[in-house]
């Protein structure tokens, strides 16, 4: 073996090895926090309220906020993010609109979730006087998913083979009929995929919904819109940072994380599962 | 004397059987038209000169390859040294995105060498071959991209030349471009082939005739004929052969 | 066609291009709301409500900025000669510092004779400075309202000392939030570039296919994985092992924060990496390697030149996730508003301090601007990405047409 | 089927019909030569216009077919002997014409003395035989009925070798027939050269069947 392949076989190795190090730091994280979450996880916990300073009872009030909060930030997100995708991509032109809405969606996306946060708080709690409410948090959720749900579902769109399309107009379809009756079937299961995924990434985030709906603690189960909530990742922020009693709550706070976890690696797998079998079928077709 | 030969190869890619049983030897400054049907194999067969089917991890193959009298799939022979040794034309021209100059450089910077005289020698060289010089020469620093197709791909016909290959394999090498270019680069294989032996693969029928001394017919893997060009358009020996060729296939 | 059919029609676009123009409408009230409340900061003087600061008549000092008073109160500036004034030393004057000035009976029950009394000393102490509530300022009154100037960009942005309560007068100089956020953004990268890089490249071009199908969804499942987790992780794993490993007082630093924010930042640059090297095409891999090039010559030669401005946008992107990263960074790295140069010490970045103080602040208050002034500097940083990405984007677009 | 199986058809087709023209020509050609009958001679003579718009058809789509088909192999010799038995072919039919010529202007029948001496009716048969045979090979792409054609072709040749001294002796026997002695001299002349032509088209025919090259060579070693 020369130089020049020994040194490839180095530089190769060195490659490997660092990816190695990535997949073992995931490994790592998960398989911590399953070790040390799966001991607190009991129906009690998953379907109780917090009691004692934190310390005990279960996290329910918590995943019933995080649901709240996901349907209803989906419910902004989903119609507003799809339509604008369609309108993107099956209309505009290549025109300096197009350009510069989807400067602005990846502006959008761009904005750190706390300034999302922050505008939230600005727009939603004290401009429009929501209040610290469902209403204020969702919509600032929405509004943070909005620029994901857009540009996934332009892709979906865009693997839509134009030939459908020229082959509907050509049989004297107008573009609605084309769009309801050929592309939207069409791109349906990759734009579900796509609305999953944004869920999974609602449903995790923290600093948007601190000053616009999170409560502390809030024992109870919300009755409207306008009700504060606690949610699952500010609770585990609450638990991991400033718990009365730090030793007693770490074990609330691994179950805590536990079930974070584990709700959005679901979400995220079943939309990796849909996509695959959806390519799977592309592929037998 | 350059020579290149197969003999009883057999290819697999994980259990489809795509070269059965080939053998075939190659005269020196010849041109030989690989032609068949999609899939019949022959664009295997040409990437078995330069192990160029290694990269895909279902390949497996038998027999022995012979390249200038060396055994091309031998332990003991470097993978590097005999692609340095086989230069080759693909479909697409694909100019990496640099300059002229160092497109038709390239070969020689891989394999170590960077004496600039001889760097700039091999490129003049190696572009007057493909009859390029004169049209590049005053931009030789400009990007390999802004070139139009044609010159393209007398370019990549360029950098397979500056390394000095004995043999030099053509993967259908005029079949994105227009009329005009594809009779330039016809002339130039008609040229290097006073200096060269090369393989082509063809989906052109006329264009196997006009420039092939001789053609191989593959079909579903196996070599179906092997004849001197005129014959074989004139008077093919086998039927199958004479099907293709006259569009009757089926 | 019909004319329902028309109408229909036009409805519908009509729906469609307003749900587009959202996203813009947001970018635009997300810029008018953050300036909106953040301007305020520039336009009102730091101090309480109702407060004055107020000197003797002879006092020669103008005005005064809010870091001379804040260096006057902590006893940095003991001489108005420091301030261009007269050579008198700073007497402090604040409502808990009567006692030692004034007996109770001078004052009265209820401080009734305070404002006459202030005359008088304020007419005997040149080198006074007063910090009062504006219902002790008698009407004849014998010393002089100082104003105090107005926060200008350059303090706020250059300010090394960032207390947003502290009285009389808060100081809004973010100088330690930047250098936290650039260090740990700059850390983060640091990490991940190296690693995403050969993860990038391994998965490309390396691994074979079985591998890249197990590794790709892993490290899109480290992309899932909610930040809030990785602050936890990072907490009770990384900090203390930090503490430990370098032997220091409290294990949040800039280190853990780095590392942290790095391992968030990897998936992103990991997938979009990816995505550049497989974008090159296969023919000019198999040139290469047809004229002898080996694999890794190939990479460095070909493959990685070609994916060049996909690398940089997979950089870019990462950057800007660790830029923006809130609530992991908050919980590791300590939360240290002192300006701060070590890898090893507590810091805190800009989103971080957002989410730790937005809470504690009154609406409209000084420090409610200042937070959200805060994030108009860090919405600029995410802009300034956000474009170069777009910019390094077109310019890949160009250099393809013209292939 | 192909384009260019449709357009070879045709160009099959075409020359059959050409080809069977032809042969009805010289058939006629014979008839009035011998019974003396000028209307039918007449028919040859008008006939030879449509023998002669045939062979410019042919000409063209066989042009068409190497131009535009671009044939190869079976097809490319097809068209190359089509062009060059529609050639050979259309020779015959002008002396089928030349004979009728000589049926038209003549004062009556051939005699039967002298059409015995100058065996002008085995030669009639020979040539009209070898011309139906090569029809037949062509037609069912059968390179059996070629077979014979070089064994009949000595039947004309023999006749052509000793017709000068044939039609010189009858000419001193019978003075006063100088004139139609000399016609039958040319008809010898002119029937000879169909064996000639008949056999180049076999060549061709060869040539499309197997690609074999027999021109010039020793044929009949060739062939049997």
């Amino acid at each position: 073996m020369d130089t020049k392949q020994l040194k490839q076989k180095i530089v190769f190795t060195i490659f490997g090895m660092m990816s190695f190090v990535v997949v073992a730091i995931l490994v790592i994280i998960l398989g911590f926090i399953v070790f040390r979450g799966i001991g607190a996880i009991s129906w009690e916990f998953l379907t109780t309220a917090p009691k004692d300073g934190m310390t005990k009872g279960g996290i329910f009030p918590a995943i019933v906020g995080t649901g709240c909060l996901v349907i209803g930030s989906m419910i902004f997100a989903f119609p507003v993010g799809i339509l604008s995708g369609i309108y993107i991509h099956e209309y505009l032109p290549e025109n300096w609109w197009k350009k510069f809405l989807r400067m602005m969606t990846n502006n959008l996306a761009g904005v750190p979730s706390i300034v999302f946060g922050l505008f939230g708080m600005a727009l939603f709690v004290n401009y429009l006087k929501f209040g610290d409410s469902i209403l204020a948090g969702s919509l600032t959720l929405g509004i943070l998913a909005l620029p994901v749900v857009i540009r996934l579902t332009e892709e979906a769109l865009k693997a839509v083979p134009d030939g459908l399309r020229l082959g509907s107009y050509a049989l004297g379809a107008s573009k609605i009929q084309t769009i309801q009756k050929v592309v939207l079937p069409v791109a349906f299961p990759n734009i579900l995929t796509g609305l999953i995924l944004s869920i999974g990434r609602v449903s995790g985030e923290t600093a948007p919904i601190l000053f616009t709906v999170a409560a502390y603690f809030l024992p109870r189960l919300p009755e409207s819109i306008s009700d504060q909530v606690m949610a699952l990742p500010y609770h585990l922020y609450v638990l991991a940072t400033s718990g009365t009693n730090m030793e007693e709550t770490r074990p609330m706070a691994y179950g805590t994380a536990l079930v974070l976890v584990s709700i959005v690696l679901i979400i995220n797998l079943s939309a990796s599962l849909l996509r695959r079998k959806i390519q799977k079928k592309n592929k037998m077709n | 004397m350059t020579h290149a030969e197969v003999k009883n190869v057999n290819v697999w890619y994980d259990t489809i059987h795509a070269l059965k049983d080939v053998s075939l030897k190659f005269e020196p400054n010849t041109v030989t038209a690989l032609i068949g049907p999609s899939g019949c194999g022959k664009s295997t067969f040409l990437r078995l000169f330069n192990r160029m089917n290694d990269l895909i991890p279902s390949f497996r193959m038998d027999g022995t390859v012979m390249v200038n009298n060396q055994d091309v799939y031998s332990k003991e022979i470097r993978i590097d040294e005999i692609r340095k040794n086989v230069g080759m034309v693909f479909q697409k021209p694909n100019p990496f995105p640099k300059s002229i100059f160092e497109n038709v450089a390239y070969g020689l910077r891989v394999n170590g060498i960077n004496n600039k005289a001889v760097v700039e020698e091999t490129v003049e060289r190696s572009l007057r071959q493909s009859a390029l010089w004169d049209e590049v020469k005053d931009v030789l620093k400009k990007s390999a991209l802004e070139l139009s197709g044609g010159q393209q791909q007398r370019l990549c016909i360029a950098r397979a030349l500056a390394v000095e290959p004995k043999l030099i394999l053509m993967d259908e090498p005029a079949s994105s471009l227009d009329p005009i270019s594809t009779a330039r680069i016809e002339e130039l294989i008609f040229e290097l082939k006073k200096t060269y032996t090369i393989i082509l693969v063809t989906h052109n029928l006329q264009q196997a005739g006009r420039i092939s001394d001789l053609t191989a017919f593959f079909y579903l893997g196996e070599l179906i004929e092997y004849n001197l060009t005129k014959k074989l358009f004139l008077n093919p020996d086998n039927v199958q052969t004479q099907n293709y060729i006259t569009g009757r296939f089926g | 066609m019909t004319k329902a059919r028309r109408i229909y029609e036009k409805i519908v676009t009509g729906i469609l291009f307003s749900s587009s123009t959202i996203t813009s409408l947001t970018v635009i009230l997300i810029v008018v709301f953050l300036f909106r409340e953040g301007i305020g900061l520039f336009n009102t003087t730091p101090t309480e409500k109702n407060y004055v600061i107020a000197v003797s008549r002879q006092n020669t000092v103008p005005v005064i900025t809010s870091n001379e008073l804040a260096d006057i109160f902590n006893q940095d500036i003991t001489n108005w000669k420091q301030l261009g004034g007269r050579n008198d030393s700073i007497i402090r004057l604040t409502l808990n510092d009567l006692s030692g000035i004034f007996t109770e009976e001078e004052l009265g029950p209820n401080l009734e004779n305070f404002p006459q009394k202030l005359n008088e000393y304020v007419k005997t102490t040149p080198g006074v400075i007063l910090y009062l509530s504006k219902e002790y300022i008698p009407k004849n009154f014998a010393g002089r309202i100082i104003p105090v100037k107005k926060i200008s960009l350059l303090d706020f942005i250059f300010g090394k000392h960032w207390y947003p309560t502290s009285t009389p007068i808060p100081q809004f100089g973010i100088w330690p939030m930047i250098v936290g956020t650039l260090m740990v953004t700059f850390g983060a990268i640091l990490f991940a570039l190296p690693f995403g890089m050969a993860t990038a490249i391994f998965m490309s071009e390396i691994a074979g296919n079985r591998l890249r199908t197990i590794m790709k969804p892993v490290v899109e499942l480290l992309a899932g994985i909610p930040s809030v987790v990785y602050g936890f992780f990072g907490l009770v794993v990384l900090v203390p092992l930090i503490q430990r490993l370098f032997g220091l007082d409290v294990g949040e630093t800039v280190l853990a924060g780095s590392i942290v924010l790095g391992i968030m930042a990897l998936p992103t640059m990991v997938t979009v990496a990816e995505d550049a090297l497989n974008s090159t095409p296969k023919s000019l891999r198999e040139a290469s390697l047809a004229l002898g090039a080996s694999e890794l010559q190939t990479l460095f030669r070909v493959v990685i030149p070609y994916a060049k401005s996909g690398i940089s946008t997979a950089v870019i992107l990462g950057t800007g996730r660790a830029i923006g990263e809130t609530m992991a960074v908050l919980m590791v790295t300590g939360n240290s508003t002192h300006v701060n140069y070590s890898f090893l010490q507590p810091t805190r970045t800009i989103p971080a301090t957002i989410a730790a103080e937005l809470g504690d602040t009154s609406f409209g208050g000084v420090h409610y601007n200042a937070l959200f002034a805060l994030a108009i500097v860090l919405f600029l940083f995410t802009i300034i990405i956000n474009l170069s990405v777009e910019v390094i984007k077109n310019r890949n677009k160009e250099v393809n047409q013209r292939g | 089927m192909t384009v260019i199986e449709n357009n070879i058809k045709q160009l099959k087709n075409d020359l059959l019909q050409m080809w069977s023209l032809v042969i009805y020509q010289m058939e006629k050609a014979r008839f009035a030569l011998i019974n003396g009958d000028p209307n039918v001679a007449r028919e040859v003579r008008v006939n030879e216009k449509r023998v002669d718009a045939f062979e410019l058809k042919i000409d063209m789509d066989s042009e068409n077919v190497l131009l535009l088909n671009n044939p190869v192999a079976i097809d490319l010799r097809f068209v190359l002997s089509v062009l060059k038995i529609n050639y050979n072919i259309e020779r015959i039919g002008d002396y089928a014409n030349a004979i009728a010529k000589v049926a038209e202007h003549a004062s009556g029948p051939m005699p039967e003395s002298i059409l015995q001496s100058t065996h002008l009716p085995e030669m009639f048969f020979t040539a009209q035989t070898m011309l139906q045979e090569s029809y037949n090979a062509f037609e069912k792409s059968d390179r059996n009925h070629l077979n014979i054609l070089f064994g009949m072709d000595e039947k004309l040749d023999k006749p052509n070798r000793n017709a000068n001294k044939t039609i010189s002796n009858l000419i001193s026997e019978n003075p006063e027939n100088t004139m139609m002695l000399l016609d039958a001299l040319s008809i010898i002349r002119k029937l000879e050269r169909t064996g000639d032509h008949i056999l180049n088209v076999a060549e061709e025919l060869i040539f499309y069947f197997d690609a074999n090259v027999v021109k010039h060579s020793k044929l009949q070693d060739d062939i049997s």
